[in-house]
């Protein structure tokens, strides 16, 4: 039998105190609709960085229970944008610092990110990348297959599977953290400052008064507001209707799973695009992995399993050891995606309302660097540098920031 | 894969002119799947021409293009009937695939192109875009189930069908001729994957006693 | 030994052997490693995660949240549930500690898919299955029958009774029925572990290692009209102080152990039960030996059931309970009551009642309520497609559940006596050492920190203290957490709620997911006419979508780079072939046809004349070109599209798209003839001599064959199709023929051409060759945020028409800022260096020295090559202003250098177009 | 896992079938007439309603016609499924031999 304590399965304790549980105020300053990461976070910072308190943070079920609680929790800021680049390299530089920050053991590790090559073109793309990454001061290299090996021994990059690995680019800072902790962490900073996180409490219309909303209507009743700042990723959509706002966000289900725990063997985190997967082992052991978003829009919370097969199908053909790994859960958050695969951050119509969504499947990584921007952002009334790029009227000039490549979706 | 590929392929030379004849897609694999033992088979089917004829369904034309063709058009979605010497297979509302063993694809698409114009229809040759392969035993839908998804039981799947679907990755044109006799079609560029996986498949069914 | 004469299923006549933590033991046919095991007297198998503490089986079967193993032999395989794994001979496992360990090789067993159909599914083989089964047989129905372990009966035990026979006896009978039945799929070790929309159930059948080349274990994708949960019901524990030590059991699983494998796992038996089923355990413990005594949590006990315990000799307390027990790595006492007495026990049984197993109720969205009556949460509501029936609906006596299963039809089985069932979540004592996950160590004290922190949801309870997170996914812990919340918070259970249950019910091996996608099979090679010959000649071939296509073909010691050079001069100096065939190709008939393609290219197609060519862009509607090629117009109403290889389906989809839904008033017809054609490009100042040499009727000369036209003709009595269409600017000629005849044809073409030294290029070759010319490619030169503008090809971009796709979006701002990233040239001024291809593009400063971070870029290197008619290296790149930048030495970093490279026009070799007509 | 019917080949497993968005939103007649904010609604503004959505379907794998399709994105239940636009009209679908 081995050790009595494995490495790597000690967690750290919490705090004794997290949140309270307070009844909503009938006004605030800053309401924040949706406490999940995105909203815990700017509420934590209107509080550091701008005295702001008189805030609400409002959340239709359980604290952080939407996409915070369903990612795969990779951080990286390896983008191809300069705007991209600039936001989440900002958010890593938080990451950081963030457990001194908060106070919080949020086991953020820093064990670097693989994106696989497996094309002519993934190579040229994945240069590009690596090139611009280092102009914008962002840690970057471009690995060749042995390299990739050295980093990644379970990878396999022998010629004889179907796509083989051309290469990698490296982002050595990259890594992972816990995700409920780190909300708890923004959470029980924010309730610390006196800022009100209100539970069960769904956003179910708005009271308008010409182009400012004067009050939120809630399940617990109404809510007058300063400002409305929306963080609600995949319900963003469905709070804008109320306001007869329209977005090119989409809904889709995004799926994720974990294996049992196990021994330490996947020393980094892998992603692969070209067959959709990427991996990297949690602290406990388990194996973390994320698929490709579902082809429809759903608000299910729940995937379609043939993506799932697929995931262990390329999974299994890069990393021939897991084959008697065991699928141990499998969830789905709600991802809002838009046309150019980058977030919509800034104004809307509304003088008082501020939203923050879009990410796709970059939310988490994204946190505390659009927790900070967004922050200010509404502490200001103007956007802040940072997410300037991301107004949404960049769909009306055109002028996107295309991640994914081919922007636009079908007419 | 590579041996497999190359068995009857030699690089010419200047002395040795070639007369163009056709091969079959699937030559290299004809000794694997002959060495395959047990049932179900699977065999190459001959090449035969075909065209992909376009009409509308409405107004009488399938009838006379069929009078025309010495045959009948199947009317139901996924059904197919006999031609005098091949078949027709209802592929889509207004689209059908027309076979013939005996006509050349050039006249064949030549035939078929001349009955549908006057229906404003079209017939494009398609001969050389799919390969058949036909599955033949009692256990021919059992190791199709194995790649595809769709209802395959005799009841829902009787002779007389037919159905465009998935096979793994791969699209194929599955034909229902009997309980124990499939045809499935596939585009040539995928079908040494079809084959493969059926192969894989077949042999994974059938243990080799130690 | 702990093996008892005359009780279990296994086979005692033959005799296995196999080594647990480095110390052989024997076991026999029908015994699991948990089994065996006890039947050895071992009880402790593993340690826990945090605490180290001993853990031993506790479930019966996949609940248990204790015996977890590793595999050695005959393959790793990590965390298994010692309940659940068969002995087979030269098995060897060992104990873990929270984690269990990868092999370090691959797996090179077989697992496969296999789609089923059926009017009726039924999950689970115990008494509610069997019934239903056997109605929906008789029905005759399409029936499948699954169940997770390996024999039927679930957890009739053999004591019972069921029209008047013997329990096995009947199960038998029906087994046989269903057998004999036509249409009834009966599936033993298979266990149904995901349920998904319309019917749809993944069920995974566990087949041995097997030496035959058969499937390790198949994944049943199964499409039910109606889907029957008859999963049973899974006992659930009573927390009390060192409630983890091994000897601690669920009463179902001692009982279960006794019938199915002849293990009497102790002998001094205390159970502590707050539900009437635990007795019925005591009796039949009490029967195969050992000695019992039952502690009743509820103040008022079953009077039939303590009748019976008393002709046995089986005491019963009532009103009591167990606070604690004693031991080290068993248990050797229970402390009972407030006075905690000890009371000795080499195993103590504990019954809190049971959680219908409705995770496939679940799954598809089906909603829990909490019975009091029940105390449990039960299926509420109605589902289409899928019934709840037996003790996962929460029905759990006998003949309660024939009754509920089988309807009209249904056997019988005596009545039984029901005393209200306590709620009782845990007894008096230590938080901190009150186990409520033993998978996780996580306490009752754990919970209680977690409520004190603020947190009043289920969900954050199990994040933050992770119970029922482990391998069983809380099946014993999860309601149990629920209920000690409930308490702690003061409210009731109900409210609270349960986790979501998610698929998979019980773990499933990554690579039975896979199933064959796997190596080749992964995803389709797609491989043309002629690829046994580019195979036979050596080439090295490139993945290009789902197609092989040749890259170059090395000569013995050349690198791709030598090949290359060698390839392109035979081109520009002589003659060259490549295999086009992968192109997409679209046949576009009917009268609107021009209509539709003046709608999706930019340029005019309908003005095309019958036996002419014409080059085509399409845009999306943004703007941005996403896909080119040449159309050829072969009648008025008939054109031939060719569209790049990795987009051949995408592009087809996109014109049916519009036909379909945009413009179905247009008389146009799409057909794909992508594999109909090969198409072989024979280029270079010779190609005329070998073309004309092959096809002798065709006057090949320029004023009867021009540029950009083609001819049609017969080789050997084969319809063939001549064209001059050049994507290297040398003369040259596309050579298409039905596949059938492709291999012939292009053996004839390299015979035809050996005079004149007719060399294969591949698609290496072909990019350097465009590239000289400035032709792009797209996806390579492109990446969607490109128009063609940008790549200088106005002159493609129709004035005329009204309107085509993507011209709207011409006219916005950001399209025709003079900053967009336009197509340019790069001439390395060191004529040596060739730039990687994605090298950064930055304002060369004045000391030619990269500055640091951040330093704004001016574009990409998109393509970039050594030329072997420059004699030097030149790139293609996307430069910002790039047109008004031509002249301008910009840097490059490549590694610690800054390379300077001039920007130039696009077009590097016979900017003149001299060579084209040959 | 949707089994999606397609009006023409009846239910199909949903891995046959790719997905098209938002239905019934019409090219404009003259995108030249269009401001750019108007433009900009055509090419990227889609509705993404929780609850009941218009939707296109191509049955891919099948008979590549477009379907419209009325779906739940809370439950993805289909409520119904038919033509799109240029399906042949048909009096009722053809008994299917059972």
């Amino acid at each position: 039998m081995n050790s009595p304590v494995p490495p790597g399965a000690a967690l750290p304790d919490h705090p004794d105190f997290l949140w309270r549980t307070p009844e909503p105020k009938p006004s605030y300053d800053v309401v924040i609709v949706g406490g999940g990461g995105h909203g815990l976070a700017t509420a934590h910072y209107l509080a550091q960085n701008h005295g702001i308190t008189n805030v609400a943070v409002l959340e239709r079920g359980w604290l952080a229970g939407g996409n915070m609680a369903r990612n795969t929790t990779l951080i990286r800021s390896n983008y191809l944008w300069d705007e991209s680049a600039a936001i989440y390299e900002h958010s890593l530089k938080l990451w950081e610092g963030l457990e001194d920050d908060l106070g919080y053991p949020i086991l953020f590790s820093q064990r670097g990110v693989l994106n696989l090559a497996h094309t002519e073109q993934d190579v040229r793309d994945s240069v590009r990348r690596v090139e611009a990454n280092r102009l914008n001061g962002i840690d970057a290299e471009w690995l060749g297959p042995d390299e990739v090996a050295k980093i990644c021994p379970i990878v396999n990059v022998s010629d004889d599977i179907r796509y083989p690995v051309q290469g990698a680019t490296y982002q050595p800072r990259a890594g992972i953290a816990k995700h409920d902790y780190v909300a708890w962490g923004f959470a029980r900073r924010a309730d610390e400052a006196g800022i009100d996180i209100i539970q069960d409490c769904e956003v179910t219309d708005f009271v308008v008064d010409g182009d400012r909303v004067t009050t939120v209507r809630t399940s617990r009743g109404d809510i007058a507001c300063g400002t409305v700042a929306l963080c609600a990723a995949g319900h963003t959509s469905v709070l804008l209707d109320r306001l007869g706002v329209r977005t090119p966000l989409q809904s889709h289900p995004l799926q994720a799973l974990v294996s049992e725990l196990l021994e330490p063997v996947h020393p980094t985190i892998v992603m692969s695009n070209a067959v959709h997967v990427y991996v990297s082992q949690a602290h406990k052991g388990e194996l973390v992995m994320g698929a490709g978003v579902d082809g429809y829009n759903g608000y299910g919370q729940r995937g379609a399993f043939h993506v799932i097969e697929r995931q262990m199908a390329a999974a299994v053909e890069l990393f021939p050891v897991f084959a008697r790994a065991h699928l141990l859960r499998s969830w789905a958050g709600i991802v809002d995606v838009t046309p150019d695969a980058s977030p919509i951050v800034g104004h809307t119509p509304y003088a008082n309302v501020l939203v923050n969504a879009g990410w796709g499947t970059g939310g988490f990584k994204a946190t505390p660097g659009i927790g900070w921007a967004f922050a200010d952002t509404v502490a200001h009334g103007r956007p802040h540098p940072l997410v300037a790029p991301f107004a949404l009227d960049r769909f009306v000039t055109g002028a996107l920031v295309d991640e994914h490549g081919a922007a636009g979706v079908a007419h | 894969m590579t041996a497999e590929l190359s068995s009857g392929v030699e690089l010419r030379s200047a002395s040795s002119p070639v007369v163009l004849t056709r091969r079959h897609p699937l030559e290299g694999r004809r000794a694997t799947l002959e060495a395959l033992t047990g049932e179900p088979s699977i065999t190459l089917e001959p090449l035969v021409s075909a065209v992909d004829l376009r009409v509308d369904p409405d107004g009488g034309a399938p009838e006379a293009i069929a009078a025309a063709l010495g045959g009948t058009l199947p009317r139901s979605p996924d059904t197919w009937t006999e031609l005098p010497d091949g078949v027709a297979l209802r592929l889509g509302p207004d689209e059908w695939l027309l076979t013939s063993a005996a006509a050349d694809p050039h006249r064949w698409e030549d035939r078929v192109d001349a009955l549908a114009a006057p229906h404003g229809g079209m017939a494009v040759d398609v001969s050389a875009q799919r390969v058949g392969l036909r599955l033949h035993g009692p256990a021919a839908r059992d190791l199709l189930a194995f790649g595809c998804s769709i209802d395959l039981r005799p009841t829902a799947f009787g002779r007389g069908r037919c159905a465009q679907t998935l096979f793994g990755q791969a699209a194929v044109l599955l034909v229902a001729h009997a309980e124990d006799d499939l045809r499935l079609h596939v585009r040539t560029s995928f079908a040494g994957y079809v084959v493969d996986r059926l192969v894989d498949t077949a042999r994974s069914l059938r243990p080799t006693p130690a | 030994m702990s093996r008892v004469d005359g009780y279990g299923r296994i086979d005692r006549t033959r005799t296995l052997a196999f080594t647990f933590d480095g110390v052989g033991y024997t076991a026999h046919p029908g015994d699991t490693l948990a089994s065996a095991l006890l039947a050895h007297g071992v009880t402790t198998l593993g340690t826990s995660i945090r605490l180290g503490r001993p853990r031993g089986v506790m479930g019966a079967w996949t609940e248990d949240p204790g015996g977890l193993v590793q595999i050695e032999e005959p393959f790793p395989e990590p965390m298994l549930l010692a309940t659940t794994v068969d002995v087979v001979d030269g098995l060897v496992a060992r104990g873990v500690a929270g984690q269990g360990r990868l092999a370090e090789v691959a797996d090179t067993a077989r697992y496969d898919h296999r789609h089923v159909h059926c009017d009726v599914l039924v999950v689970g083989a115990g008494p509610a299955g069997l019934v239903a089964a056997r109605t929906a047989a008789r029905a005759g129905l399409d029936v499948v029958l699954v169940d997770d372990r390996p024999t039927p009966g679930g957890t009739l035990t053999g004591t019972e009774t069921v029209d008047g026979r013997p329990a096995p006896e009947w199960v038998d009978a029906v087994v046989a029925e269903l057998a004999a039945a036509p249409h009834v799929t009966h599936l033993q070790a298979t266990t149904a572990f995901g349920h998904y929309d319309d019917g749809f159930v993944l069920a995974l059948e566990r087949r041995g290692e097997g030496s035959d080349g058969g499937a390790r274990a198949r994944d049943h994708r199964i499409r039910a009209g109606r889907v029957v949960v008859a999963a049973g019901a899974i006992e659930r524990p009573i927390v009390f102080e060192d409630d983890d030590r091994p000897g601690v059991m669920l009463a179902s699983a001692a009982r279960d152990l006794l019938h199915r494998h002849g293990v009497l796992a102790g002998r001094e038996v205390v159970v502590f039960t707050v539900d009437d089923s635990a007795y019925a355990a005591a009796l039949d413990l009490r029967q195969a030996g050992a000695s019992v005594r039952v502690l009743d949590g509820r103040s008022e006990v079953p009077p039939g059931w303590t009748r019976r315990c008393a002709e046995l000799d089986v005491p019963v307390e009532a009103g009591t309970d167990v606070r604690g027990t004693l031991g080290s790595d068993r248990v050797r006492a229970a402390l009972v009551g407030e006075s905690r007495r000890e009371v000795p026990c080499d195993l103590l049984l504990v019954s809190g009642g049971w959680n219908p197993t409705a995770h496939l109720f679940s799954h598809v969205g089906g909603p829990l309520r909490w019975d009091p009556e029940l105390v449990a949460f039960r299926p509420a509501g109605e589902l289409p497609r899928t019934t709840v029936v037996g003790a996962a609906n929460g029905t759990y006596a006998l003949a309660d559940v024939l009754r509920e299963a089988g309807g009209e039809d249904a056997p019988t089985a005596p009545p039984e006596e029901i005393t209200p069932r306590g709620m009782l979540w845990r007894t008096a004592g230590d938080p901190a050492r009150q186990f409520v996950d033993i998978a996780r160590d996580a306490t009752v004290a754990d919970i209680a920190r977690a409520v004190g922190a603020g947190m009043t949801s289920v969900e954050h309870v199990k994040r933050y203290t992770t119970i029922g997170t482990a391998h069983d996914q809380g099946k014993t812990s999860g309601v149990l957490a629920s209920g000690v919340t409930a308490e702690l918070l003061g409210r009731p259970v109900e409210s609270l709620g349960t986790t979501t249950f998610r698929p998979p019910f019980t773990p499933v091996p990554f690579a039975a997911l896979a199933g064959r996608d796997r190596g080749d099979l992964f995803d389709p090679v797609r491989t043309t006419a002629v690829h046994a010959w580019h195979v036979a000649a050596g080439a090295v071939f490139e993945d290009v979508g789902q197609w092989k296509r040749a890259r170059h073909y090395p000569a013995p010691g050349e690198d791709m780079a030598a090949a290359v050079l060698r390839e392109c001069a035979a081109v520009r100096g002589s003659v060259g072939i490549m295999d086009g065939s992968t192109l997409g190709k679209i046949d576009v008939r009917g009268p609107d046809a021009g209509v539709l393609l003046d709608h999706l290219y930019t340029n005019l197609m309908s003005t095309l004349k019958v036996g002419r060519v014409r080059y085509g862009v399409m845009c999306g509607n943004d703007g941005m070109v996403f896909d080119d090629g040449t159309v050829l117009r072969l009648a008025e109403d008939r054109f031939l599209v060719t569209t790049t290889t990795g987009n051949a389906a995408h592009v087809l989809d996109w014109m049916e798209e519009w036909l379909q839904t945009e413009w179905p008033h247009l008389r146009v017809r799409l057909t794909s003839v992508t594999e109909q054609w090969s198409i072989f490009a024979v280029a270079g100042p010779r190609s005329r001599d070998v073309v004309g040499r092959v096809f002798g009727d065709v006057d090949v000369s320029n004023d009867a064959f021009g540029f950009m036209t083609w001819q049609d003709t017969t080789l050997d009595g084969v319809p063939v199709r001549l064209a001059r269409i050049s994507f290297s600017g040398e003369l040259a000629f596309e050579v298409s023929v039905d596949a059938w005849h492709a291999p012939d044809l292009w053996a004839r073409l390299v015979a035809a051409g050996a005079e004149d030294g007719i060399t294969p290029y591949g698609t290496e070759t072909m990019h350097v060759l465009r590239a000289e010319k400035g032709y792009p490619i797209i996806g390579q030169d492109t990446d969607g945020t490109v128009t063609p503008h940008d790549l200088g090809m106005s002159w493609a971009v129709s004035k005329k028409k009204p309107d085509f796709v993507g011209k709207r979006s011409f006219a916005r701002p950001v399209a025709t800022d003079p900053q967009r990233k336009q197509l340019v040239s790069l001439l390395p001024t060191d004529a040596t260096t060739t730039l990687p291809e994605g090298s950064q593009i930055v304002a060369l400063p004045d000391d030619g020295r990269l500055p640091p971070p951040p330093v704004p870029m001016l574009g990409h290197v998109t393509s970039s090559y050594r030329s072997a008619a420059l004699g030097r290296p030149f790139a293609l790149a996307l430069v910002a202003g790039g047109r008004d930048r031509v002249g301008e030495v910009v840097g490059i970093p490549v590694g610690d250098m800054l390379i300077a490279a001039q920007i130039g026009g696009t077009v590097l070799v016979d900017p003149e177009g001299a060579r084209r007509d040959g | 896992m949707q089994l999606i019917t397609c009006p023409w080949c009846g239910p199909r497993e949903e891995t046959e079938f790719r997905y098209g968005g938002q239905a019934d939103l019409a090219y404009p007649a003259d995108p030249s007439a269009l401001d750019d904010e108007q433009w900009a609604r055509f090419l990227f503004f889609r509705d993404n309603p929780k609850g009941t959505f218009a939707e296109r379907w191509c049955h891919d794998a099948g008979c590549r016609r477009w379907l419209r399709a009325v779906r739940d994105t809370r439950t993805y239940v289909f409520a119904e499924t038919g033509p799109y636009g240029s399906f042949p009209r048909r009096s009722a679908r053809p008994e299917r031999s059972a």
